[in-house]
């Protein structure tokens, strides 16, 4: 891989990491309100997928969803505003942290019900089949949402129409506050969809080159009339499960161990080790992403008065 | 003005739609090659190739993939087989397709029609008897429609289908094989909404919706043979409701109420309509609320009759009301 | 006679199940180890071993594999983590928990209780923000408890248990750290049911239920100061529903009613009530119904709040209702 | 395989079949009403699989449960009497044909819910690891039920705690007017089950002698604590959907060729090869069939007085 590659993914994944890191200090601060699921350790996924898309391609995801409505392109201003309940936010605050969407950026929303938008995936490659863009799909899910009926429904349907349709799992390895191996007999979760008829593959989810080779090739293959996919990335989240969640479950040690295969440290190794100064990039974006909070902090508050309005057409 | 029943009124709306507007699509199980197991979709699938077409059983992926195609611009209109079967996926429905507009501020929409039929027929079991309008006419965000004639059918499904927000269209498949009467298929799309007076007298307003309301009507005919005229105002359409034509009607009635319906009595419907009378204060005395005595429905006939207002009920019952 | 705060009741009602009902068993997502995502079953995993379990996130096996434990002799109590994850599992409660005991002609049972908590919290979004007794109090069969204090969280939950028919107790969150209180523990089981009359006062008898129920008494306590007496009646259980105790009430109250719910007006239990008294004979002039309006509900605090009664617009209603 | 062993199963199998087509002809009188689903031509399921289950097991099927009631052995007169609305009917013809039990016989129900009775079987072995009985379950539901989530969660429940149930696929090539084949991108639907952890078999369905010998097998690895099984019934039925499908969908061949390889018909030849009187033993069985369905027809109507009884206990 190019340095240059090197240097871009770790600045994309650094706007991520430090946009969730500004969500958590809002937090702290009162600013930003309600449950929040960040995506902190997960960065890589969403760096490397994405640039599997074109603009008329729709990603759906879940309230994990900060760090892909960045990798489909969303500005941080209207992101960072709909978090803080402004009327610049992507859905003047009607979506908050866990249920928002941004269309104009292909990002067709979050979802905060576990697998509820699997089939959503599905049905926008549907409509690509005769709204004559061919557009692919992709739909993001964590593991323990393998355990939800609704999931395996939506990629049974995607198989037996052949719909461009890329099912990506996150295994972090938990499911809220329960280890997704206690929930399952057999751990190998791509043998599911194998077993519907997509090809499934188990990556490393840490390494955006890898998920942006693995997803690129997929999604060509699906482009081109192969059907669905499945791929699993596998990484951990560094944080827990909402914002306050103490993580009792986790021990120090695995904690540690997830701190050192975590995609910014890997990608921070590998950088400097081509002379790129890391710490300078990580200032750079660090500001950037302040200054878009900060932006979004001036921004007017969602408007009380027009809370009746879009219930209806 | 082709004679249709109400089966075909349906099916002659469906094609209307899958030929004047190119982004619907029509799927759900057995629609497509087998038509339908009631053969309301028959021929579609033959005349439009892969828009038409048959899913597994999975209901969750069939209104979920309608949901998402509909995000995209697509005016998908998918069947559930019976209404009882929803509840596998009303998720779909409540959490995902009625969240769509307003928790995108409008950015987003999810035009979808959701055909159903509902009701009791004989020797239908517990699981396959219910009416569940009550579900959807609670959840802010979906329309809700349960038309009764075949012209109506027909209506109800060309304004869902060219309205922009979810709906869901209810049928009962009692009615699908009944008489078969001149239906307009060429007018102009109608908005949604709105409500028919089909009597008109002076002892009681009559609300009623779906396939009870023949039975309401034959009672009607009955009483004004005997004497006491009701005013019997059938709303096909349950959201948006014509609570305006309702009180307009009670103004002529004396404030007058009664409602029938299928749907189990406590927290149906019917409720509803008359608290909104209530609350406008247009409703006088008590009213009356016909419905299914709350219950499970069982298999055997006879006993499904026992709790399903019936024409004797319905008869009793009104004209205990128009004398009360 | 234990300090318990709302969770804290909820847990020694669990305890005291475990401990005096073998058939028992109490699982759900992260129930066990990680004891609740609020820490209502803390503990009770290690202390009654594996009749306490972490379960995949499968609403449909959770809620199925309670049926079918039911049927065969236990008392499962499971837990629905947010009463809107229930609609991609709602067949199980209502094609099937609901009809076991009707269909097999009493020849079984399904004996289960789930446990969930619903509403709106600041910045919850529209999935996790709803109000849905209505679709449980629709459903003939199951029977609906939504307590507000840690002693009927206590008594609803126990009831619930040796209770022989499925039962949906519905907390909300807000609750489950609120003060503390004594909380009596080693009561007989009580049946289901009943209500309590938290306030007296002739102007007007004003029914309500779940944490909202804090908001009305604030309010009679804030009206009363101002001269203006009314009775407020609450109803932990919404199935049995005390319509009884309603109705008494209503007779020393004039006939005035109000209602105040959370859920959405337009098909909220709050209607039922209304038209039970009206039928009753019991009622007098408009009602006042108080509920959310008809939306989705939005993330940000200040928008949710323009739709959700909170204080002023509870006081605004009641006092104008007393006056009008 | 003895000739008694093959003489009793082709009594079983006769007394099903003849069960069914005595409902035919009451449905034709007018006697029994509404939609019913015959599993005409699938009768070595129930009669091999049955046999590996003991009084306090726990028997969970679909509305194609007739033939399943009966070889849990359920008396015919009174589900003659449930499907003809009589007193005296299993449920007092609250049930109906789709929606029937009688647990004293170990019946836990018919399901009209495809899908709907899984997780239920999935309880009541639950309930056998606490109740000291160590029960196992068995449900029966259809190939199209494959496509159901809460079929894939039901399952995965099972695995995850080791349950001792078997689930039963009855592969009979259709989902009402529907190919299985055209539902599905991989057709090996052991596969799915596989996946989730759970030992799958594909079988012939149509011998009770293979049926009852994998199912016994996989019963008492369930009960040694192997957790749940898989297996798929590969057969076929002979009849509509429901009284009155005309199956058009079906070829005149494939009907024929689905009656050379349908379980009565090769275990009649299977008999007569052995020299037994086959004919002998079919009008027998009509015959007490026949007799009682008459009873049942005697039967007084279901009470009309009590149809608010049990809702609530
Ligand atoms: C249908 C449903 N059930 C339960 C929940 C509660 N819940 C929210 S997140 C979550 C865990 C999901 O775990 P996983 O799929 O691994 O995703 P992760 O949070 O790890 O990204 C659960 C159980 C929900 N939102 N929806
Ligand atoms: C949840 C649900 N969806 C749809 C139906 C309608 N339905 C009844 S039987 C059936 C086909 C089931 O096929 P299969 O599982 O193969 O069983 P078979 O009838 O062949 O025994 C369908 C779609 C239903 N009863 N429940
Ligand atoms: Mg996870
Ligand atoms: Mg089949």
């Amino acid at each position: 891989m190019t340095t240059d590659r090197l240097v871009a993914d770790l600045r994309a994944m650094w706007r991520i990491r430090a946009f969730e890191e500004q969500i958590q200090a809002l937090h702290k601060s009162g600013d930003v309100r309600g449950s929040v699921h960040l995506c902190i350790g997960q960065e890589a996924g969403p760096v490397g997928a994405c640039d599997a898309l074109t603009e008329s391609d729709a990603l759906f995801a879940t309230y994990r969803g900060h760090g892909w409505a960045i990798g489909r392109g969303t500005p941080l201003r209207p992101l960072f505003a709909e978090l803080l309940g402004r009327a610049t936010g992507v859905n003047g605050g009607r979506g908050g942290s866990a249920y928002f969407s941004a269309p104009e950026y292909g990002f067709y929303g979050e979802n905060s019900i576990v697998g509820g938008g699997a089939s959503h995936a599905v049905g926008a490659a549907l409509a690509g089949k005769h709204d004559g863009t061919g557009r692919l799909a992709m739909t993001v899910f964590g593991d323990g949402a393998m355990n939800q009926g609704a999931v395996h429904e939506a990629m049974n349907f995607a198989a037996v129409f052949g719909l461009p349709v890329l099912f990506l799992c996150e295994n972090n390895r938990y499911s809220e506050l329960t280890p997704i191996r206690d929930m399952v007999r057999n751990e190998a979760l791509t043998e599911r969809a194998a077993a519907l008829g997509l090809p499934a593959t188990r990556i490393d989810g840490n390494d955006p080159a890898v998920v942006r080779e693995t997803v690129a090739g997929l999604a060509e293959a699906a482009r081109e009339g192969g059907g669905p996919a499945f791929v699993e990335l596998i990484t951990q989240r560094l944080v827990g499960h909402y914002i306050g969640d103490v993580q009792q479950y986790r021990t120090r040690d695995e904690l540690e161990a997830d701190g050192l295969v975590e995609p910014i440290a890997v990608a921070t190794a590998g950088a400097a080790g081509s002379g790129v100064d890391t710490g300078a990039l990580e200032r750079e974006v660090r500001a950037e992403v302040a200054a878009a909070a900060e932006q979004a902090l001036a921004d007017p508050a969602a408007e009380v008065r027009t809370v009746k309005e879009h219930l209806y057409a | 003005m082709p004679e249709l029943n109400y089966s075909g009124a349906v099916n002659a709306a469906l094609r209307r739609c899958l030929e004047q507007v190119p982004e619907t699509l029509l799927y759900g199980e057995d629609v497509a090659k087998p038509g339908g197991v009631h053969g309301v979709t028959r021929r579609l699938w033959k005349d439009f190739g892969d828009r038409v077409f048959d899913t597994p059983i999975s209901e969750s992926a069939i209104l979920g993939s309608a949901v998402g195609a509909a995000m995209m611009g697509r005016r998908p209109i998918v069947e559930i087989m019976w209404a009882d079967f929803f509840l596998v996926a009303l998720d779909q429905m409540v959490n995902q397709a009625a969240n769509i507009r307003y928790v995108s501020e409008g950015r987003l929409k999810a035009p979808l029609v959701v055909r159903t039929q509902q009701g009791n027929s004989p020797a239908a079991c517990a699981q396959h008897s219910q009416n569940l309008e009550a579900l959807f006419t609670h959840t802010p965000g979906l329309r809700v429609a349960i038309p009764s004639t075949p012209q109506d059918a027909f209506d109800v499904m060309v304004s869902a289908v060219y309205n922009d927000d979810p709906v869901v269209v209810i049928d009962n498949r009692t009615l699908y094989f009944g008489a078969k009467e001149n239906v307009v298929t060429d007018a102009a799309p109608k908005p949604i909404g709105g409500s028919h007076v089909r009597r008109t007298g002076p002892a009681a307003t009559v609300v009623t919706w779906g396939a009870i309301t023949h039975q309401v009507l034959a009672t009607a005919d009955r009483l004004a043979e005997e004497g006491v005229r009701l005013t019997v105002l059938e709303t096909p359409w349950l959201n948006p409701f014509d609570h305006d034509a309702l009180h307009r009607s009670l103004v002529d009635t004396g404030g007058r109420l009664a409602v029938v319906h299928e749907a189990n009595t406590t927290g149906g419907f019917g409720g509803e309509v008359i608290v909104r009378a209530l609350e406008a204060g247009v409703l006088s005395g008590r009213p009356l609320r016909i419905g299914t005595d709350d219950s499970r429905i069982p298999a055997t006939p006879e006993l499904a009759a026992a709790l399903i207002p019936g024409a004797d009920r319905i008869h009793a019952g009104l004209k205990q009301f128009a004398a009360g």
